[in-house]
């Protein structure tokens, strides 16, 4: 368990927190929360195994500035563009999440006068 | 033949982009359903096209990248055969749906949702990377989630909002999943994937963590059973078409489908993932049938009975990947696999068709609750006969197709050895043809009750959906016949049976990826590049 | 050691904290307050782990969410105080999963695991470079006895995404992660465009006022 | 939804356009910066809910209609696919079809720009659409407010089709 190895602890204990919010709270805006948590930590993940260490200098993200002479020291140092992908892909995709969750609380709302689950009929289970 | 494969997404995607706009423009009720339906006939047209097409794994490196690099589509005989379910069952749901879908508002929305959730699905199917199989995945789950919801009352809602959460979880565990098997392998192409890990010398701790999160997710969007507790509340709650293909299909594609993806071709379908299998489809099998002798709300309990045959597919599998592990004769693993596709496939047919009769009981009555109904099968001849032979053949009764599948299942079950095993899935059979003889009985016999007096015959192409898929439930009985089986489910069978590519004992032959404008390149196609075929 | 991941690590606490406080709090606003700061948090370690890209993306998104949520919540008096289950159910769930995670995290971070182990923060696959003769193009034979290939296929894309090879083409974007996303991985963005579209219409849908009409039996009659 | 008060309005109408063109900005020059398409339409978008924030639902209405963000929403999503049809016809799905330029340039990366500023149409359309559905529907039971979901009484949806 070296040092190295603490980001990936703290994202997954990142994950469980939001895990937590799902199942112990019992209101729509908390699983809002809950799953927001839930992506920024395998977001988080999936970046930090991109990451790559410049050894005395800031990371280098992977875009070409100044002209094609820069482009051999950005192969060698950049970090590694192929999981940013990933994770913006998988941004677009929590926030349309958020999206249609909103609508269906909002939808909730409007039947039950609150958010509080608990008051709903199917969710007690 | 591969140049075909994008269509296979691009039309549902173009149908689900367009649909709402000219729904906008032109504002019919009924007309909406007709450019979905060409659309789909015309998927279907091309998934028989490559069923019928020679048996070889077709790649296409999307956009002329290639290895390592780009996205590819990959269609083998696995991916073939469930593009035909999907197609078949969306088809005739689209047909149900242009009568059943007059009760609620905003058809074209509905058909965009509805093109959505294919175009996710065949994504799915062909997708040859897990990061692309994530996407269209969540694609196909949203669009699933909006249209449980479609009636927008409170129930729906919840049931909603629970199916959501849920499946978000689950797509969450996938990506983490996705995470370490990037960073371990350095690859996302699951072919590639599982050569890196052949290479390695079989998974190692880390890839078991990776494992661990893929079979909670596919588990949760499979609702296998300690993950299943969205799936009764969200299945019943869709307009019964949406029923019909979340239980027909999505649970398949989506769960089922992926599970077995990852399990026997990335990761290589050892003993462990095979008791698995094993433990989570024998569970959902014997949890999900006695659930459902409980249930008064006809579609509630179909949503369990789905729970429990898709433990049966599950189980079959699992004890392939086990018999395979113990050295058991490749026969005998042929015959479990082909006893849980042959399910799998059966399963979609006389689940949307009990979907679809629920459905026409609740147009024709409008109530579900098998309290309140009765003397329906003469009010309703052509939906009662096609409940009648859905429901004998979803408790495996001669000579539907459900007997068949369940007979191959619990006879390869025996000669693997597992007794155990087969004297629970005979049970569990019985259990269900003892809960649909409940359904027959309520539905069905007895003198018309209140509800019922002013029911009649649903429209002609509602009848017309039920009585195509009560066909398909004699006719894939031919499956069986060794002719039929083997063009149409042992290309997937050798698919599953032969794991990741360096246990493949085909010869590899060179399947040309579509480059343009580099025809010089493609001449000396390096042995990298090489793709791995069937014989 | 790398200063970055220092500033990562007190980067996390914050946000680990900033998080319990947004499950626990009774308060809706606080809770979504809180959120907001755990996802400036989250933008603020792109920004650190080098990726611009995500880090002004994630921005813009928590504005926009933020903004909704917060409408969403002051508009809306709920004046039950949130519940929670009963502390017993919770505690176990909650035990299984710690376990789980610290087993999860051992397998992961243990050294074990040979060639396919989990790489370290800092250094992962790509800046390891296998041999890859095979993978040269046959026409070259004079790079194909000296070719090796970066580990991973986001290393691969570094050198070869912009200007191409004869093995694959360039995309010409001096963004790499833009070249990745419309370009080599375009299939995906459509996926990603489809799933927001898909979002849309679905909350277009799930918010119409009148969801059923008239009983089927009185429309079969027409 | 009433608007709020003089200073805001006043301090919106220096900001937004700034925020509209840095969101254009953000889309066009997505392949050589950071930001992208995507970026760039939520910039955009965000753009838009200021205005609406600060002058009310009324306004907004002129500056874009729900239906018309409905509609650009579909074109953009449309465009993008035919982005990669197009490819389809010059050789295989989503094939770069135009020339690569030189790096680091407006004019480079063949199809990427073209693909940004579909997604950022898509995008920014979308979540406008969204952000109007979302953070102006209300209970049935004030009716004083016409949200854009309720455009008329007795209407299916917001596709306006006959019920």
């Amino acid at each position: 368990m070296t040092l190295p190895m603490l980001p990936y602890l703290l994202a997954l204990l990142l994950l469980v927190v939001g895990l937590y919010a799902i199942v112990a709270k019992r209101n729509v805006i908390k699983i809002i929360v809950g799953l927001a948590i839930l992506d920024y930590a395998v977001n988080l993940i999936l970046v930090l195994v991109g990451y790559r260490t410049t050894p005395g200098a800031a990371p280098m993200a992977p875009i070409l500035t100044g002209g094609m002479a820069n482009e051999p020291a950005l192969v060698a140092g950049a970090v590694d563009p192929l999981p940013q992908a990933l994770v913006l892909t998988s941004i677009v995709i929590s926030l349309s999440v958020t999206a249609l969750l909103v609508a269906l609380g909002l939808r909730l709302y409007e039947k039950y006068g609150t958010f509080d689950t608990e008051r709903m009929r199917n969710l007690r289970g | 033949m591969q140049k075909l494969l994008p269509l296979l997404v691009a039309i549902p995607l173009a149908g689900g982009f367009l649909v709402p706009i000219l729904g906008r423009l032109t504002g019919t009720r009924r007309g909406a359903a007709v450019l979905p339906i060409l659309m789909v006939a015309a998927v279907l047209v091309l998934s028989l096209a490559l069923l019928a097409g020679p048996d070889e794994t077709l790649v296409l490196w999307i956009g002329g990248w290639e290895f390592p690099i780009g996205i590819s589509l990959l269609a083998d005989g696995l991916t073939r055969y469930l593009l035909v379910i999907v197609a078949v069952v969306s088809l005739l749901a689209l047909l149900f749906s242009m009568d059943y879908m007059r009760q609620y508002t905003s058809p074209s929305l509905y058909y965009g949702l509805f093109m959505l959730m294919l175009a996710g699905m065949n994504g799915v199917v062909l997708a040859g990377d897990l990061f692309n199989i994530f996407v269209f995945i969540e694609i196909a789950g949203i669009a699933s989630y909006a249209l449980v919801a479609f009636g927008t009352e409170a129930d729906e809602l919840e049931a909603s909002l629970k199916y959501l959460t849920l499946g978000t979880v689950a797509s969450t565990f996938i990506l983490i999943g996705i995470a370490v098997v990037y960073n371990v392998t350095g690859q996302l192409n699951w072919a590639k994937v599982a050569e890196a890990i052949a290479a390695g010398g079989g998974p190692s701790m880390p890839l078991y963590v990776a494992a661990a999160f893929f079979l909670m997710g596919f588990g949760l969007k499979a609702a296998m059973v300690p993950f299943h507790a969205w799936l009764p509340d969200a299945h019943p709650s869709a307009p019964a078409p949406i029923s019909a293909m979340l239980s027909g299909v999505l649970i398949k594609a989506c769960g089922v489908y992926a599970l077995a993806r990852v399990v026997f071709s990335v990761f290589g379908g050892s003993e462990v993932f095979g008791w698995v299998l094993v433990a989570l489809g024998g569970a959902s099998m014997v949890v999900g049938v006695f659930l459902a002798v409980g249930q008064w709300d006809f579609k509630r309990l179909l949503a369990y009975h789905s729970i429990s045959q898709m433990g049966y597919v599950v189980l079959a599998l699992g004890a392939a990947a086990v018999m395979q592990a113990r050295g058991t004769s490749e026969a005998v693993v042929a015959l479990a696999i082909f006893g849980g596709l042959f399910h799998l496939a059966n399963h979609a047919i006389f689940k949307s068709l009990l979907f679809l009769c629920s459905g026409s009981v609740e147009y024709a009555t409008g109530t579900r609750q098998l309290k309140l109904l009765g003397g329906l099968g003469r009010k309703m001849p052509v939906t009662g006969a096609c409940l009648r032979i859905a429901a004998l053949s979803i408790s495996g009764v001669p000579p539907l197709n459900g007997f068949w599948s369940k007979l191959i299942i619990v006879l390869a079950l025996v000669l693997g050895g597992f007794y155990t095993l087969a004297v629970i899935t005979v049970i569990v059979s019985f259990v269900t043809l003892l809960s649909f003889a409940k359904v027959q009985r309520y539905v069905l016999g007895g003198e018309p009750t209140a509800a019922v007096e002013q029911a009649r015959e649903v429209p002609a192409a509602m009848c017309l959906a039920s009585l195509a898929l009560a066909v398909l439930c004699f006719a894939s009985s031919l499956i069986i016949l060794p002719a039929v089986k083997s063009r149409l489910v042992d290309p997937a069978v050798r698919v599953v049976q032969a794991g990741p590519p360096p246990r493949a004992k085909a010869p590899p032959r060179v399947v040309a990826a579509e480059r343009p404008g580099a025809v010089a390149a493609q001449a000396a196609v390096p042995p990298a590049r090489l793709e791995r075929t069937s014989p | 050691m790398d200063p970055v991941l220092i500033l990562l690590l007190a980067l996390f606490g914050f946000m680990l904290i900033g998080s319990i406080v947004a499950v626990e709090t009774r308060d809706l606003l606080s809770s979504v307050i809180c959120l907001g700061a755990v996802g400036f948090g989250t933008s603020v370690a792109f920004l650190l782990l080098g990726a611009p890209d995500l880090a002004i993306t994630q921005v813009v998104v928590e504005v926009l969410v933020l903004v909704v949520l917060v409408r969403v919540v002051i508009t809306r008096k709920d004046e039950t105080q949130a519940t929670s289950r009963s502390t017993l159910g919770v505690g176990s769930v909650m035990l299984v999963l710690g376990v789980l995670v610290a087993v999860m995290f051992w397998m992961l971070a243990g050294a074990s695991g040979g060639r396919l182990k989990m790489r370290a923060f800092g250094e992962p696959l790509m800046s390891e470079t296998v041999a890859a003769a095979a993978s040269a193009p046959a026409g070259e034979p004079e790079m194909a006895t000296t070719q090796t290939e970066p580990g991973s296929i986001g290393g691969a894309y570094l050198k070869h995404g912009l200007v191409g090879t004869a093995v694959s083409r360039g995309t010409g974007a001096a963004n790499y992660v833009m070249g990745i996303v419309l370009d080599a991985r375009g299939y995906d963005t459509l996926g990603e465009a489809t799933v927001i579209f898909t979002a849309i219409i679905g909350a277009y849908a799930v918010l119409r006022r009148i969801g059923r009409q008239a009983h089927a039996r009185d429309v079969a009659d027409r | 939804m009433q608007g709020m008060s003089l200073i805001v309005k006043n301090i919106t109408r220096l900001v937004a356009g700034f925020i509209a063109i840095f969101g254009v900005y953000t889309v066009f020059y997505g392949h050589v910066s950071p930001g992208g398409g995507f970026a760039g339409g939520v910039i955009l978008a965000g753009a838009l809910v200021l205005i609406v924030l600060a002058f009310g639902e009324e306004f907004s209405r002129k500056v874009l209609p729900h239906g018309v963000a409905q509609t650009s929403d579909a074109l953009g999503a449309m465009s993008f696919l035919l982005v990669a049809l197009f490819g389809y016809m010059a050789g295989g799905f989503f094939v770069n079809f135009l020339p690569r330029g030189e790096p680091c340039t407006l004019f480079s990366a063949g199809t990427i720009p073209i693909s940004n500023l579909a997604i950022g149409v898509k995008v920014g359309a979308g979540l406008f659409g969204a952000f109007l559905a979302l953070a102006l529907f209300r209970r049935q039971s004030d009716g004083h407010s016409r949200s854009p979901i309720a455009g008329r009484p007795n209407r299916g949806g917001p596709n306006g089709e006959e019920s």
